[in-house]
């Protein structure tokens, strides 16, 4: 099954990021496949590569990073939320993709499935 | 279609508004914050007693353990994150934020 | 953009209001997120509830906390062909509103009906 | 001790929790979301109505106008960003989140 | 650091607990700003109301959502002297809690008692 | 009289941002000192130098950027909350100081208000 996910929160301060990843990781170790992870509102900050959290934590960065590379997922960032909250190219994660809401709506209509995670 | 809630029902009114719009048969998928709704003998437990007459109820374990909520309500199924992507895979997804 | 593999599919996706206006930026963007969709020729619905509502009222005037009015894009989407416009008549009335305080014409319907809605869906999306 | 309120009251406890902790003669200050509380003839009026029998109330007037909010319960005082520092000249203040 | 004129003075800070732990940062943070303050010799009470009780609960395994525990943190407080614990009696009963469900010793007051203690704070932060 | 603010929500996501930008202002105009701003939580990615809202929208970090200038505001950003979310001096504003919480202890005790702005 092909699957998007939509995240509405940015990292650490909503546990939504979190639990969007596990859910994503749990998908595809049952053999489905997550097409992109959408970043929109708060969440597109979940795309800067410059989070620098305490060593005993998880690096929810680095997590999005390596679902990429390691499982092709798409790190899709909405371009109109991005610019106001002051996320561009020049801070963004390794595989990140500033892109427009027209994309979301490609996820949502070529997908079996749009998980929303939020708060 | 499966309804996710991520709040405390303490804090947010998003389970006493999702429950009017459940229809007969959709699973509820308590996650986060919400997994407080199914904690035992709450204040919540007699809405939640009405919401499973027709509606299967399930709660997230590691949001369960993490909150250290042992003890919860009688007839909801506890399930892991694989557990979540097998409802997704059975149905549409309602996220209530 | 894709390929446009998907040219003909036509999905139905609604979206929810759910929060009050200006308090957060849900609703702003949840409508930025409308206009783009509705390009798309998609079968587009908008669901309001709870304090979603408060996003038709009228006369919002957001002059003195500087931030953004956007009530009068909802009239805007019906030249978008987004026509299908709901309310949650328990969310109006226990708000001491009427239609009559809204932006846009709307239907006024029982949770019970949206929630048949919303299991007809390919795609709910909540802001 | 001034409270500050700005969440809707029908989506958060906010108002509901902290009115059980406002002494007497504690001015309560509604803001953002929260001037949703004092629209006339709403779910929350009569809470609301207790609580002005022993607190001032008031709610700022930029943020009633932005939600278009005219009708406001009798004897909440409107005042704008001036007032709210007039307030906080004479008190401490607690802002529940 | 500024300098030390404000050496000899003594300022009363309560913190207020009022969200659920993991769902969001807030208790979190909050307790990090409280290991913090309680260097500076203030006099710091804490005040757990609403979901901000079940930041006590017992029993707290995050392994499994990948989140940092930190109830036992509480447990490190004593040996900051910060020794004013308070829990709101109400929102322990509303959740079916007790005082033996929490990881240290608090004290179980009424609403209104913490709301005067409220009164007589130079500064409250909500967390 | 002497005043703090503690600021716990980014920009744009949520009016506590706002909120307090307008209080500051008005207790400015009425002749009082706004010793600080101590961004805090989410309240850190106000201190991004990067936003880049729509034309017709104000730019909230340019905002603080100006209470700083004319008015001698310290912009505090706590260094704990900042390193994970990705707030680094890379991409601070003008007059933004990246510290620790001590500092939000001495505002705390040095002025005659707190005042918290948050969600």
């Amino acid at each position: 099954m092909n699957i998007g996910i939509l995240l509405k929160e940015g990292p650490y301060n909503h546990q939504a990021s979190d639990t969007a990843y596990k859910f994503a990781e749990a998908a595809i170790k049952k053999g489905h496949t997550i097409d992109a992870v959408f970043f929109y509102n708060d969440g597109v900050n979940n795309s800067t590569g410059n989070m620098e959290p305490p060593q005993d934590d998880r690096h929810i960065g680095n997590r999005w990073v390596g679902l990429c590379q390691k499982n092709n997922v798409k790190m899709m960032v909405c371009i109109a939320a991005a610019k106001r909250r002051g996320i561009n190219d020049d801070v963004l994660i390794d595989c990140g993709e500033i892109t427009g809401l027209g994309n979301l709506t490609d996820i949502a209509i070529r997908n079996d499935r749009l998980v929303t995670f939020g708060d | 279609m499966l309804h996710t809630i991520n709040k405390s029902p303490f804090g947010s009114n998003s389970f006493e508004t999702s429950s009017r719009f459940f229809q007969p048969g959709d699973p509820i998928l308590f996650i986060e914050d919400g997994v407080y709704t199914v904690q035992a003998d709450n204040k919540f437990s007699k809405i939640l007693a009405e919401v499973q007459q027709n509606n299967p109820v399930y709660a997230l374990s590691p949001d369960l353990d993490a909150r250290g909520i042992g003890n919860i309500a009688d007839g909801v199924t506890t399930i892991d994150y694989e557990g979540f992507v097998e409802l997704v895979e059975e149905h549409q997804v309602n996220s209530w934020l | 953009m894709e390929e446009f593999d998907d040219d003909e599919i036509v999905k139905k996706i609604m979206h929810v209001m759910r929060n009050a206006p200006h308090g957060t930026i849900y609703t702003y963007e949840g409508l930025e997120m409308i206009l783009i969709m509705a390009a798309y020729d998609q079968d587009i619905s908008v669901a309001f509830v709870d304090d979603g509502v408060y996003a038709l009222k009228k006369g919002q005037d957001t002059a003195g906390i500087e931030v953004k009015g956007f009530a009068k894009t909802f009239l805007a989407l019906d030249g978008y062909d987004v026509e299908k416009l709901y309310v949650d008549q328990v969310s109006l009335e226990e708000r001491g509103l009427t239609e009559d305080d809204l932006v846009v014409d709307v239907e006024v319907i029982s949770s019970a009906e949206i929630g048949k809605m919303m299991t007809e869906q390919d795609v709910v999306i909540q802001h």
